[in-house]
């Protein structure tokens, strides 16, 4: 009926309601081939992104993504769901304002609705200098066309009447920065968007297929690995796997991928966590987001609060939380809204981080041929996966990379030429 | 309305004496000390309590307890609350939740309607287009919907929520025949014990059992409340087991605390939650009127009300037929009873509002108002969960088991298997003695490898190994699914039906399916519907329970508020010894990292007008102060600052910028040399604490034969700059023992001596507002004094004091920068200008690879000094500097402030290098899109460049 | 909330101790390498098992040690290298 | 100088529970000498004490508060004499921190539950004995503690750095408020 294969609409919701008909799969159990041309390995939604876009823009359709669990498993369906494109840098901001962009079309894009809800992204400023910062990424982002601008605590008031902005507080907001288009995506969706998508075109999805090796040839290192060397396929659970192309998208477990290729990178691995209270009537209407006290919170529609926070202090690839989270978390949820103290934890969880040193990815070749990393992800990947995986798929296809991911190369490690998005917040004052 | 009330019960908790009056849904209620919420409405003949999330089909009481999921109201300006569990208390004003206008007439039934249509995930293939409606339209609806409570958010208080720390040998999670023994056992060996109970009596299902039941829970109470090492926390909840044993409970019998959450630290968890009965998936199941077994039990035993009138039995086990006693007892006639083991079945139940007819496997229809169902056990593994363990379904007996634990975990009673009472608390008892066996070989090492800690008087223990008799397994029934659909999920309205559609559209394994359908998601979390979910998937994948697996039960194992959660608020503030003066003279506040200090005394332009003119005092106490002793002082500076140290004069005082080992810009200050091996180090204010543990981590790990001890002495020596033409002729007033003259005590110079009579000031003349300026570091107990006399004894001068803002002003108008505003988080120092102060000749630096290289390039940016064509415009901070004609980002602003020296606004920018020679024309977008012109400036200072006014 | 045993106090809470990561050699700074030097500041094993690590004991006894840590299992044992 | 008047940041110098089950007393005035060396210098073996325990001797209470690292507490005013009477052979410090450090006592049968609201450390007599010198976080903030009981029973030495001193006793009462101490108006922890 369509690229996707069952076309979803409303009469195809109301023709099942009335026949009670059978839904058709979503996508298909492949039989694995011996070789692919592209392995992508991570069955989340960069890894998926990445596939379909091989395929539908570029007509690589022998690609297999492998996964040694379900499809999601990672943080794609760990995440909170925000898509926000009020970055710091130039190259930030035209990144994720072109994720933004895909994300606008995707319903239609891949006939699967995945509830992009833009209603409006606060990032409460509680210090001057944090203010300073929103002035700072407000003005970068109206110079690049980004609806971003900083308002007062009247206006924060008015856009979400649950915020204490009264000036006595512990942590008084000064104001906000307010990005309009903003907003939450029902993240899992967006995997299974993709994937369904993807397996229509012709990809495989590998589930269950966990990688034990990344096989290279001429390397430096030992059995022909490292810079110098070139890819030839991988070993897996399930058996070998040739290909000329490996693309490592397992964000918090990208060094251990990488370090089969001989290619250490400049990640470290902390857990992000996130919790979700019971739902309630609704009363926020945006997403609120506070770096000082290291909390963003947004309402679904279903009535929960989803609660984010930063990355654990310690690095681990422990998925098991911490109680301290949660107090942490409760304690500045508080500060922000002070009646809100009856709600209830339902439920609290982690995803793992890929961290680098700049707060930004790293993205695109390697000094392995064959060998692609979309990796660095940190806590920011589930806002970029349509635009990483539409970046990489190009960067694949035609062999140079895609101009809107150059900054993002491993070699700005070697060369010291860090990316800025951290570089707002690094100092304190 | 009739009353539902029995006769009295031997076990009841009800106090018949003491009556509780309280509203449902606005209309007056009572009820007696000792009910439940659910218990006291269902003895006045309630039977409806909410509505389903999606249909909106009426629900009543299903377990009668914590969990039940139909029995969420809304009590005052609390959401959520568990009827099933909530104790009843005076005045409470009781609502249904999730119903429009009322519970009896519900809009939301329109849904139902519609109810074909709203198939699992049926909202993933609809309302796509167009767009502007999904936006505009459909989400508001939806939003509309959510279910749940009402919260209450404009309240401003916080109520009375709390923490508190305990650190018990044996915590035992649950307070059932089981877990009662194991406390008690525990406490026998020695171990310091808590036991946690979810409801507010111990005893578990001995409550609502027989009179042996009864008589075995008389004398563990008994016992137990006279062990005088047993904590016992009753109407708690062990929410959360982490790593290393790091224990959550939640409590509510706290007298002062609506809530409080207790952190432990545990040697040994015992967990005994003992089962959660589990629904029977049929249509109509969720009709008023199907309850489990336990439900009749627990409203029949413990709060003296019938169930129902007429009843039809379904039994799977041993514990529904008991059930029929207690219906006997409470003069419930019973219509039929179906054997599940003898092939019987319910096949459907019909009734609006209320069950009607049954119909079951053997095509009967039965007429009664009440159906109950004994079909087994969800295994609440929770915690084991938490603790690593996957818990494996065993077919025969129709549940899951622990499959494996750490040590300092052990599970007992219902949840390891099957048995007596009698063989419940042996097995309890017996877990009791091995974890506190465990744990006191626990608390052994920890005495013995903690310093304050006395050389522990008991052996340490051996490891044993666990060799306890494990509980039989009973066989029992796979009675999951009767031969019609029904819900599976209660809370998320999610049947049987759902989950096999998610299934075929390749939703197929657990987890896939969780998140497509939603099941187990709501706020039950899976206790009621987890064997189901997996059994039906079971099924429409034809394979076993076993191969199917479960969802991780993530934390917590109960809800928890967000207030206990968080707690008192502890967000510590810092104050220097004269903050109360500020306060009480005018002073407005800023925060200032955990400082709170004045930003100013009402007028800050006359703040700086005053230091340039007469005199001003500046509390600059947040500079971060670090006393630094020994022979290896210079070696230490040397290693972490840009510059060279080895020749600083006792007297002299230097400044100094640190990086980081990438090259960035760390932190700056004044060091000045006190004594031939005694220094004091001052810090930026924010970055004092890291400066610290800098220096510590360099003399600790890399340098350990250097002799240096690093003292921060921050907060005990209060600082306080005395800056203005006028500053040497007020200090001459109140130092007699030091030689103020320019000669004498020249600038960058540091002199020991008494202010106003306080001894052992250190005085430095330096300055960051470009005056001639001393800075007095006095003994905080007395600074109030030096403060108060500085003030009185220069009247005559002008003397006032200036905030943080006037210091902005002045440090900008001298051009000084600050790390952090001025530079960001990938500032080098080329960008900084300082260029003259590092010295690359050195053979260690702290990142002196990167300060090489950043010498070797030409691209960084430059940090200028720039004024705008126009004086009267200040462009905002962080203004971006673009291209002439186009978007182009060159640089941007990083302070400007209108300078009240000079009648005009001055500002420090960042700009490309190549744009940083002196009399270039920027291009400045302000805030509101306006374009202005700017110069760069020969100098960062704007005003008194050569830095006279400073050195006289 | 992990326990770290601390050479000096005993076992503490991790939020009394703050992790400084992966122990790495610092090469010589008057003669590495740039690129030696980038590979000590940025490039980490980040293995998902034993880790050599560097723990400040911040709110006790100030002293930097290090332990080894398994990172997928958050068990920790003394380190070979102290 | 004794006429200038010592100037505390704890401003209600004395709480306690109307039963006396509770009470806290500001000892910011007392003296208090750090000092460092290592334990085989004659200052170190002078001072003796190892870390983690304190004793009193002469007026002093020598407490081991880190390897190396003693801080000597006295009746205030003493300064001078204190640090004088530390042997000075070798290379060791000696740091009046009178003026870095609040200080304050809680006192009372319910001191040890106070304590353990706001801190995490084991205080149970096995884990921490009458005479243990600890550091740990009250309420976020790292503090010194001593647990020195009295005569009238347990009783612990609670010191922070000075700034934090108004926040700190004010959260410490405020842990004492279910035990009985009336929290003064005006109190506040910012």
């Amino acid at each position: 009926m369509s690229r996707h294969g069952y076309r979803y609409s409303a009469g195809s919701l109301i023709r099942h309601g009335l026949t009670r008909g059978e839904w058709p799969r979503m996508w298909s159990k492949p039989e694995r081939r011996s070789t692919y041309d592209v392995v992508i390995v991570g069955g989340g939604l960069h890894g998926l992104a990445t596939a379909y876009y091989l395929a539908k823009n570029h007509g690589m359709t022998n690609v297999a993504v492998v996964d040694k669990g379900y499809l999601g498993a990672g943080g794609s369906g760990r995440n909170t769901a925000i898509v926000r494109s009020n970055y710091l840098t130039p190259e930030g901001v035209a990144f994720y304002d072109r994720s933004l962009h895909l994300y606008n079309n995707m319903a239609t894009d891949l006939n699967l609705n995945v509830m992009l809800s833009k209603r409006g992204h606060l990032t409460l400023a509680h210090t001057d200098s944090a203010l300073r910062t929103m002035n700072w990424r407000a003005e970068v982002n109206k110079l690049l066309d980004i609806d971003s601008s900083v308002i007062g605590p009247k206006e924060v008031k008015r856009l979400t009447p649950s915020l204490d902005v009264s000036p006595d507080t512990r942590y008084p907001i000064l104001g906000a920065l307010y990005h309009p288009p903003g907003g939450i995506v029902r993240h899992d969706a967006v995997v299974w968007g993709y994937a369904r998508a993807a397996a229509y075109l012709g990809v495989h999805l590998l589930q269950g297929t966990e990688v034990l090796d990344i096989t290279c040839t001429g390397g430096d290192g030992p059995q022909g690995k490292g810079p110098g060397g070139r890819v030839t396929g991988i070993h897996t659970s399930r058996g070998d796997i040739n290909s000329p192309v490996v693309v490592n998208c397992t964000a918090g477990w990208a060094s251990l991928i990488s370090n089969m290729a001989g290619i250490p990178l400049a990640i470290t691995t902390h857990p992000l966590q996130a919790a979700v209270t019971e739902p309630c009537k609704v009363f926020l209407p945006t997403v609120v987001v506070s770096g000082s006290l290291h909390v963003y919170v947004s309402q679904t529609d279903r009535g929960e609060l989803v609660f984010g926070a930063s990355v654990d202090p310690v690095g681990t690839y422990r998925l098991n939380g911490t109680l301290e989270f949660t107090e942490e978390l409760a304690g500045h949820v508080l500060e922000l809204m002070p009646g809100i103290s009856k709600m209830r934890l339902m439920r609290q969880w982690s995803g793992l981080c890929d961290m680098t040193p700049d707060y930004s990815p790293i993205m695109g070749f390697t000094p392995v041929e064959g060998y692609f990393v979309d990796v660095g992800w940190g806590t920011y990947g589930f806002k970029a996966g349509p635009v990483a995986g539409e970046t990489m798929a190009e960067t694949i296809a035609n062999g140079c990379t895609a101009e809107l991911i150059a900054p993002f190369s491993i070699d700005r490690f070697t060369d010291g030429d860090l990316v800025g998005e951290k570089g707002a917040a690094a100092v304190g004052h | 309305m009739s009353s539902h009330r029995i006769l009295s019960r031997p076990g009841e908790l009800i106090d018949r004496s003491t009556r509780l009056s309280f509203t449902w849904n606005g209309r007056p209620y009572t009820g007696y000390k000792g009910d439940t919420i659910a218990s006291a409405l269902a003895a006045e003949g309630v039977g409806v309590f909410s509505r389903g999330l999606k249909y909106h089909r009426r629900r009543g009481i299903l377990t009668a307890d914590h969990w039940d999921p139909n029995l969420a109201v809304q009590v005052g300006d609390e959401p959520n609350v568990r009827a099933g569990s909530r104790r009843l208390v005076e005045g409470m004003q009781v609502t249904a939740q999730n119903v429009w206008p009322c519970l009896r007439f519900d809009i939301g039934t329109a849904t139902r309607l519609v109810g074909r249509f709203l198939s699992a995930g049926f909202y993933y293939k609809t309302f796509m287009r167009p767009r502007f409606l999904w936006n505009h339209v459909y989400q508001r609806v939806l939003r509309k919907f959510a279910p749940g409570g009402q919260v209450h958010w404009q309240t401003k208080s916080h109520d009375n929520y709390d923490k508190r720390y305990a650190h018990p040998d044996v915590l035992v999670a649950g307070g059932g025949p089981a877990g009662i023994a194991a406390a008690l056992a525990a406490a026998k060996a020695g171990a310091s014990v808590m036991l946690v109970e979810q409801e507010p009596e111990l005893g578990g299902h001995l409550r609502w059992g027989g009179p042996d039941d009864l008589s075995v829970l008389d004398g563990l109470l008994e016992a137990v409340q006279s062990c005088s090492g047993i904590e016992i926390l009753c109407d708690s909840v062990v929410t959360g087991r982490y790593d290393h044993n790091w224990v959550a409970i939640m409590q509510r019998s706290h007298p002062v605390a609506l809530e409080r959450l207790i952190k432990a630290r545990v040697g040994s968890l015992v967990v005994a939650p003992g089962l959660i009965e589990r629904p029977y998936v049929f249509a109509g199941n969720d009709t008023p009127g199907v309850m489990l077994s336990g439900a009749v039990k627990r409203l029949i035993n413990l709060w003296a009300v019938s169930p129902g009138h007429r009843a039809v039995v379904f039994s799977a086990n041993l514990e529904g037929d008991a059930v029929l006693a207690d219906l006997e007892s409470a003069g419930v006639e019973v219509v039929a009873v179906l054997d599940a083991r003898a092939g019987d079945d319910v096949v459907r139940v019909k009734g609006k509002g209320r069950v009607k007819t049954i119909l079951t496997g053997d095509g009967q229809t039965l007429e009664a108002d009440l159906l109950v169902t004994a079909v087994g056990w969800t295994s609440p593994t929770s915690l084991l969960n938490m603790a690593g363990d996957r818990p494996v379904y065993d077919q025969v007996a129709a549940r899951y088991f622990p499959q494996s634990l750490p040590d300092n975990v052990l599970a007992t009673g219902g949840i390891t298997g099957d048995g007596s009472i009698t063989e419940l608390v042996a097995h309890g008892r017996e877990t009791g003695t091995l974890a506190a066996s465990r744990a006191m070989r626990i608390r052994h090492d920890r005495m013995s490898a903690t310093a304050r800690s006395p050389k522990p008087s008991f052996d340490r223990p051996a490891a044993v190994s666990d060799e306890r008799v494990p509980l039989r397994r009973v066989p029992h029934p796979e009675c999951y699914q009767s031969s019609t659909h029904g819900l599976v999920d209660f809370s998320e309205d999610i049947s049987s039906k759902d989950l096999i559609q998610a299934a075929a559209e390749g939703f197929d394994s657990i987890e896939l399916m969780k998140r497509y359908t939603t099941v187990t998601m709501g706020p039950s979390q899976g206790k009621l519907e987890t064997v189901n979910a997996a059994a039906v998937l079971a099924e429409a994948r034809q394979t076993a329970i076993v191969d199917v697996g479960t969802t991780v039960w993530r934390p917590p194992f109960a809800p928890v508020s967000l207030g206990a959660l968080a707690g008192q608020s502890f967000e510590p503030t810092r104050r220097s010894a004269i903050q109360n003066w500020h306060e009480a003279n005018g002073a407005t506040n800023m925060l200032a990292g955990q400082w709170v200090r004045p930003d100013h005394y009402g007028n800050p332009m006359a703040e700086v007008a005053n230091v340039r003119n007469n005199v001003g005092l500046i509390d600059v106490t947040p500079l971060g102060k670090l006393d630094l002793r020994g022979p290896d002082v210079s070696r230490l500076l040397d290693l972490v600052y840009v510059n060279k140290w080895q020749n600083l004069e006792i007297g002299r005082v230097r400044y100094g910028v640190m990086v980081a080992e990438d090259g960035v810009v760390s932190d700056d200050g004044v060091t000045g040399r006190l004594a031939e091996e005694h220094y004091l180090m001052t810090t930026t204010s924010s970055g004092a604490g890291a400066v610290w543990e800098m220096l510590e981590d360099w003399l600790q790990t890399y340098r350990p034969e250097w002799e240096v001890h690093v003292t921060p002495v921050t907060g005990g020596l209060t600082s306080i700059n005395v800056a203005g033409p006028r500053s040497r002729e007020l200090l001459k007033r109140l130092v007699d023992d030091v030689d103020l003259s320019a000669t004498a005590f020249p600038y960058f110079s540091v002199r020991k001596g008494s202010v106003a009579g306080v001894q052992d000031c250190i005085i430095w003349r330096i300055g960051f507002t470009g005056e001639l300026s001393y800075e007095i570091h006095a003994h905080s107990g007395y600074a109030l004094h030096i403060w108060e006399a500085l003030l009185g004894a220069g009247s005559d001068l002008g003397v006032a004091p200036f905030g943080v803002e006037a210091q902005r002003i002045l440090r900008l108008e001298k051009g000084h920068y600050i790390v952090g505003q001025d530079t960001d988080g990938l500032s080098k120092a080329p960008t900084a200008s300082l260029g003259g102060l590092v010295k690359l000749d050195k053979l260690d630096t702290i990142g002196l690879p990167e300060l090489r290289a950043a010498f070797q390039r030409s691209d960084l940016p430059v940090l200028v000094g720039l004024q705008t064509e126009d004086p009267s415009i200040v462009p905002e901070e962080a203004c971006q500097i673009v291209s002439s004609d186009g978007n182009e980002i060159l640089g941007r602003i990083t302070s400007s402030r209108m300078s009240p020296t000079l009648g005009r606004s001055v500002c420090l920018a960042q700009v490309y290098s190549s744009l940083a020679a002196a009399g270039t024309l920027l291009t400045v977008k302000l805030v509101d899109g306006r374009r202005v012109k700017a110069t760069v400036q020969e100098q960062h200072a704007h005003v008194d460049p050569e830095g006279e006014r400073q050195r006289v | 909330m992990i326990v770290v045993p601390c050479p000096s106090c005993g076992p503490r809470n991790s939020s009394d101790l703050r992790n400084a990561g992966e122990v790495v050699p610092r090469p010589d700074p008057d003669t590495a390498t740039l690129t030696e030097w980038r590979s000590y500041l940025y490039l980490r094993e980040n293995p998902a098992s034993w880790v050599t690590e560097t723990w400040y004991c911040r709110n006790g006894c100030r002293r930097y040690f290090t332990i080894e840590r398994n990172t997928a299992t958050n068990e920790i044992r003394e380190s070979d290298t102290t | 100088m004794s006429d200038i008047h010592y100037r505390s940041a704890v401003e209600f110098p004395f709480l306690s529970a109307p039963d006396g089950s509770i009470s806290l007393a500001d000892h910011s005035e007392y003296t208090k000498v750090l000092v460092r060396a290592d334990r085989k210098t004659a200052a170190g073996k002078h001072l003796k004490v190892s870390y983690g325990r304190s004793r009193s001797r002469d007026g002093i209470l020598i407490c081991g508060s880190r390897p190396d690292e003693w801080t000597l507490l006295s009746e205030a005013h003493r300064s001078t004499e204190v640090a004088e009477s530390v042997p000075r052979d070798g290379f060791v410090s000696v740091v009046d921190i009178t003026h870095a450090r609040t200080m304050f006592r809680i006192s009372g049968s319910c001191a040890v539950d106070a304590l353990a609201k706001v801190c995490n450390v084991d205080l149970a007599d096995h884990m921490t004995p009458d005479g243990a010198v600890f550091s740990g976080s009250i309420a976020k903030v790292g503090c010194d503690v001593v647990r020195n009981d009295q005569e009238a029973g347990r009783s612990y030495l609670i010191a922070c750095e000075r700034s934090f001193g108004k926040y700190l006793f004010a959260v410490v009462a405020d842990a004492c408020a279910e035990f009985g101490i009336a929290i003064p108006s005006g109190m506040s922890t910012h």
